[in-house]
């Protein structure tokens, strides 16, 4: 029963003047708690004002991505004790606007999720009383795609969202690639066309935090690089 | 406004950045590089006499350095490409680890031949 | 919600292009490295440099490496650029140096490669 | 996401409050519910749909292993077949014609799925994997289990979720994430709209609209121990409570056998239809006992209870209140290919690696079966019986049309909140053809909510909203889970009114308008509260066993004076019950044996 020392980021939208600020909470971590769980713990018994999302507390609905100890991850599926420090620093995803607290404003997530046009696409008429085919080598290839919770940890944790808040993002690449690698899709050139753009996929650097981030273990960088291929493809042959 | 801005440095991020970094120094060298050499056109004694000047450690030193920069982009810039081709994308560690003991290996049998050898130029 | 407006970027044929340079960068970049310093058997001096440079080929190699490097290293430099600068003027104006330092250099260069002729200098 | 379009405001006098959105159908809860109603009502009118947490975070994406429909793409199946296992799993409780349509709809409404994009798990000929889940039988109960459960790995929940998203985006449905919903607007039997609280800027919004529709999902998190998100709270069930309308069968509650020791988090139903074993602390697989033909496989009401007569006579694994979830035989090829998910939440839960140790489990509060009376069409009933509220609909966990009876199967409740989801879509077009205009705005429209939101922000007692919620989440746990009796109910109901009193006396830290969470909290906690007591008199009432509601002093089913849906109100804190006979068409009740 470790006493562990949690920095966290405060901010109040009422009062503009004090800004953000760190302020540290004690906390006796027990074994087997999530951050989740110190950060619940805090609010419900010290301070009722500490402001975070959560939902499912299961690690599959998305809400609870942020930074600890310097990573995006999600609070609900992070054992506190196996971060191994007495300090744990907790802050909000960077580079989204932060409306409280922990919480940031998502709306850039959304947007760019959006612009990808992120369903399926498909103009052959559907068959009746009957699902489409596909075979489970060709499901297969949207494994790793399909996954994702639109958590935003991985985009947060881009240097290049960092330097152009309007790049779209590995979330919006993956979520684009999931449709185009589905052998049922015939959109590729809409899912696409976002992606062509000033704050596309021309500003991804291969950087790999996306991947280092996301707390589903999908793998935004290769989606990327099919991406980029096929773009390439349809300009040159 | 925020307090930390802290955000740990993944071996992707390091190698992201020296790139870059390699990447600047190399464009201002190449410039520099072609402007010296501009004016070297006059002939072969001036030609040789700045490569006399430029004979002496300092240089071989300053010489050492740039083909350390020029082969770290070299092999990260081939790393890139790769992964870009979709080689080893999910071993990009490895493929990093690759790239940096050819960067050193290269590095260190270039140097050695170099200073072994003659003040050269690159690029020359 | 509204989409997003779309710029397009035409990054896709610089993008590979960056790539194609990079790779041809590295095989003259060896190359001249063992002319330099394995194959070179003399001393590395104005002489060894002029009977090598006059050769057509060596003249096409050179020249293509010139053009090259500046093309991938300052298209390298817009896209480090073009990652922080957002103002519309400003970005607008650092294309437009990087575009003349390009024609600068390039002229500079082959000005300095083309005169090396067998018989010349 | 906050941002609001001026387009949709509109203006009408004398109500204090931010805005006014109007909109032809205005839709709460973006679970899969919510979700396939606005499918299906914006392909023809401007659809809203309001949402206290973000659509892709609504506990609908939680369920793991699958959907519901006799597709016969792995074996024999047939919709006969289906509706018997609903009908008896229900322990024939369930309304035989609503369950008639849920499983004749059921093959449409996940081809549509498929067709919308859901990325299923997949046959070798290429068509929608099926998986075994419990109580789900060939031939009438006499075969074996069949393969019934339509899946995606076990990520079912999920994909439906993020498809339902997708399509909602094509379709230009608008969408209000994070907004709070505080009041119904009813007057004179004609639903006119809700009041909503804004919680990313905070404020009170007015949405005016034709229809509404209610997807508010259930309520776990009244039980110490449950699946459940922690947004899990059942808001719209006392929203509808407030507005004096009754609720149908609350005494049933689903405890589903395989949460996460001391977590409670969901082991799907999809690793015991894959092959696990159950067992307790002398290795037995005790299931043997209970239900010897289909052992771990048995419905969920009858695997808990017995589980916790296991760890009720000391069988837990060392004498604790668990027993193991055994996977080890299945191998790690297949553990790893059917079921990722639940290795990971074993392992990043309870660094426990299901490959090689069995998973401590503990029975976890899991579903509702009952909730909001409405007809086969959704539409919310006045009386719970015959009268209709004129605009307004429900579906999903939140509603009870009912098709679970006394107890719901696995994989028939995402099938229900989509198949109804879709029906409610479906008659809100209809209406919507005959309705052409808005009803009127009430002048008073947003008092209460007003009302409530201030109470609650200037409220400066002593107590924590955290510190009553968990009284009531250990109280509900011990004396109104698995096995409940007259004493305990009687006292809990008493516990209860304690409760209601030192409510009233909380006070809350955070006094801001923006994303005030602790507000929420309390705003849930009151919720909670007024429909728990629904719950404990209703299992105080009911005087017999059914299904998932087991009184151990009347052990056994009472046909005779209990085959009835209970309808309850709250009329001044007292709680009014009246009944309304099931709906029996095809199968006469039998004793149900596993
Ligand atoms: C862990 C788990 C696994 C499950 N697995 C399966 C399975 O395999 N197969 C199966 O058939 N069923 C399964 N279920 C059950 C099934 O998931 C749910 O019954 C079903 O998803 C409910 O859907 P819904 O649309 O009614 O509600 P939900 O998905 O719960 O959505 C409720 C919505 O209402 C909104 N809301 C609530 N209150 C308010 C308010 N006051 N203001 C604004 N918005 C509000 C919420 O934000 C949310 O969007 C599982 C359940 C759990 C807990
Ligand atoms: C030797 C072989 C070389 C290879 C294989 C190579 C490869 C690459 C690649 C793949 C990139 C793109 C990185 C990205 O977009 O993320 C790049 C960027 C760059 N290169 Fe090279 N390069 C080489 C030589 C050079 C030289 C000689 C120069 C200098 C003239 C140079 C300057 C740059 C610059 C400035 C960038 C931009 C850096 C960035 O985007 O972060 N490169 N290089
Ligand atoms: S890709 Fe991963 S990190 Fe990014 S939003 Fe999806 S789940 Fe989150
Ligand atoms: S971190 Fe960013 S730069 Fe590319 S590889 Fe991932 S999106
Ligand atoms: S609370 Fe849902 S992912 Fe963490």
């Amino acid at each position: 029963m470790a006493t562990h020392a949690f920095k966290i980021n405060r901010y109040n939208p009422d009062d503009e003047r004090r800004g953000h600020y760190m302020q540290e909470y004690p906390l006796d971590v027990q074994k087997g708690w999530t951050i989740l769980d110190c950060l619940n713990e805090i609010k419900w018994k010290q301070d009722g004002s500490l402001t975070f999302r959560r939902s499912c507390r299961s690690g599959i609905c998305g809400s609870c991505a942020m930074t600890v100890n310097g990573v995006n991850m999600l609070a609900c599926e992070t054992q506190a004790l196996t971060l191994k420090s007495s300090t744990i620093v907790v802050e909000p995803l960077r580079g989204y606007p932060v409306i409280k607290d922990l919480v940031v404003d998502l709306e850039p997530l959304v947007e760019s999720l959006y612009a990808v046009k992120p369903y399926l696409i498909t103009k052959t008429p559907l068959p009746t009383d009957q699902e489409r085919f596909q075979s489970p080598e060709e499901r297969a290839k949207i494994d790793g795609l399909y996954e994702c919770i639109l958590c935003g940890a991985c985009t947060s944790s881009c240097p290049s969202f960092w330097a152009d808040k309007k790049y779209i993002g590995p979330h919006g690449f993956l979520k684009a690639y999931r449709f185009v690698a589905d052998s049922r899709d015939e959109g590729t050139r809409e899912h696409l066309e976002a992606l062509d753009d000033k704050h596309g996929l021309w500003r991804c650097h291969t950087i790999f935090n996306c991947v280092e981030a996301c707390p589903k273990d999908l793998n935004p960088t290769k989606a990327i690089s099919e991406l980029k291929k096929e773009l390439v493809r349809e300009k040159i042959g | 406004m925020r307090v930390i801005k802290h955000y740990r440095v993944h071996l992707g991020t390091l190698a992201w950045i020296l790139h870059r970094l390699s990447g600047l120094a190399l464009i201002f060298y190449l410039l520099l590089h072609i402007w010296v050499i501009h004016h070297l056109i006059g002939g072969e004694e001036s030609f040789d006499g700045i490569m006399e000047r430029f004979n002496n450690p300092l240089f071989k030193f300053l010489e050492v350095g740039l083909i350390g920069v020029i082969m770290f982009h070299l092999f990260n810039g081939l790393r890139v490409t790769l992964i870009d081709m979709g080689v080893l994308v999910e071993r990009q560690k490895l493929l990093f680890g690759i790239a940096v003991a050819l960067w050193l290996v290269c590095w260190f049998v270039i140097s050695v031949a170099m200073i072994s050898r003659f003040g050269g130029v690159p690029f020359s | 919600m509204k989409y997003r407006e779309h710029v397009r970027s035409g990054g896709a044929i610089l993008w590979f292009f960056q790539r194609v340079t990079g790779i041809y960068l590295a095989v003259v970049l060896f190359l001249h490295v063992w002319i330099l310093h394995y194959a070179l058997k003399e001393e590395l001096g104005f002489a060894a440099v002029k009977d090598r440079i006059a050769t057509p080929m060596w003249k096409t190699i050179d020249i293509s490496f010139l053009v090259i490097a500046l093309f991938h290293g300052l298209y390298g430099l817009w896209i480090v650029l073009d990652d922080y600068i957002h103002k519309g003027w400003l970005r607008v104006f650092i294309f437009g140096a990087i575009a003349v330092i390009a024609l600068i250099f390039v002229t500079l260069g082959i000005l300095t490669i083309l005169p090396f002729n067998p018989g010349g200098y | 996401m906050a941002t609001i379009d001026p387009e949709t405001i509109h203006d009408v006098e004398g109500i204090g409050v931010h805005n006014i959105h109007r909109h032809d159908v205005v839709i709460v809860g973006a679970g899969l519910a919510g979700l396939r109603a606005a499918v299906e009502a914006s392909e023809e009118y401007d659809v809203a749909v309001i949402s206290k947490v973000f659509p892709t975070r609504s506990h609908s994406g939680g369920a793991q292993g699958g959907i519901a429909a006799s597709l016969s793409n792995e074996e024999e199946d047939h919709l006969e077949w289906h509706m018997f296992d609903t009908v008896k799993g229900s322990d024939y409780l369930g309304d035989q014609d609503a369950i008639e349509i849920l499983v004749k709809e059921a093959p449409v409404v996940v081809r549509e799925f498929e067709h919308f994009g859901a990325p299923f798990s997949r046959t070798p000929e290429g068509r929608i994997a099926q998986r075994k889940f419990g109580g789900h039988t060939k031939d009438f109960g006499r075969g074996g289990p069949v393969l019934r459960a339509c899946y995606a790995a076990d990520r079912t929940g999920h994909v439906l979720l993020h498809t339902l998203y997708e399509v909602c985006i094509r379709n230009g449905v608008r969408f209000y994430p994070e907004f709070y919903a505080l009041s119904l607007i009813i007057r004179d039997n004609i639903c006119r709209g809700i009041v909503g609280w804004d919680v990313i800027n905070g404020g009170i919004h007015v949405f005016h609209a034709k229809a509404v529709m209610f997807g508010t999902g259930g309520y776990g998190r009244v039980y110490k121990i449950t699946s459940n998100a922690l947004s899990g709270t059942g808001d719209g069930l006392s929203l509808v409570l407030r507005a004096g309308l009754p609720l149908e069968d609350m005494e049933f509650v689903q405890f589903h056998p395989t949460g996460l020791y001391q977590q409670g988090i969901l082991v799907s139903e999809a690793a015991r239809g894959e092959g696990g074993y159950i067992i307790n602390d002398t290795g037995e697989r005790f299931m043997e006992r209970y239900a010897p033909e289909k052992m771990e496989l048995a419905p969920r009401d009858l695997v808990s209870r017995s589980e916790q007569t296991e760890i009720n006579e000391g069988r837990g694994i060392g004498g604790k209140d668990y027993v193991h979830l055994d996977l080890r035989h299945l191998g790690s090829e297949k553990i790893m290919k059917q079921l990722p998910q639940i290795h990971e939440l074993a392992w990043k839960f309870l660094h426990v690696d299901c490959i090689k140790e069995p998973i401590p489990i503990q029975p976890t509060a899991h579903y509702s079966m009952g909730g909001i009376p409405v007809d086969k069409d959704c539409q919310v009933f006045a009386d719970g019986k015959k009268e209709m509220v004129q605009g307004f609909y429900a579906a999903g966990e939140c509603a009870c049309v009912s098709v679970h009876g006394a107890n719901r199967l696995g994989t028939n409740s995402l099938l229900e909140a989509s198949l109804f989801g879709r029906r409610a879509g479906k008659a809100i077009r209809r209406f919507l053809g005959v309705q052409r205009e808005f009803p009127d705005l009430p002048p008073d429209a947003a008092s209460s909510a007003i009302e409530e939101v201030e109470r609650l922000l200037s409220s400066s007692g002593t107590e924590r909203v955290s510190s009553i919620r968990e009284t009531l989440q250990e109280k509900m746990s011990l004396e109104c889970g698995i096995f409940r009796e007259a004493d305990q109910l009687q006292r809990l109901k008493k516990e209860l009114r304690t409760l209601e009193e030192r409510f009233r006396n909380i006070k809350i830290d955070d006094r801001s308008k923006r994303f005030n969470v602790d507000l929420l909290e309390a705003l849930e906690l009151g919720h909670m509260l007024d429909f728990t007591e629904i719950i404990v008199e209703g299992a105080l009432n009911r005087k017999e066993s059914r299904g998932a509601h087991y009184r151990t002093d009347f052990p056994k089913r009472n046909d005779g004076d209990w085959l009835k849906h209970t309808l309850a109100w709250k009329k001044d804190g007292e709680i009014i019950f009246d009944y309304k006979p099931v709906v029996i068409t095809r199968f006469q009740p039998k004793e149900r044996t596993y």
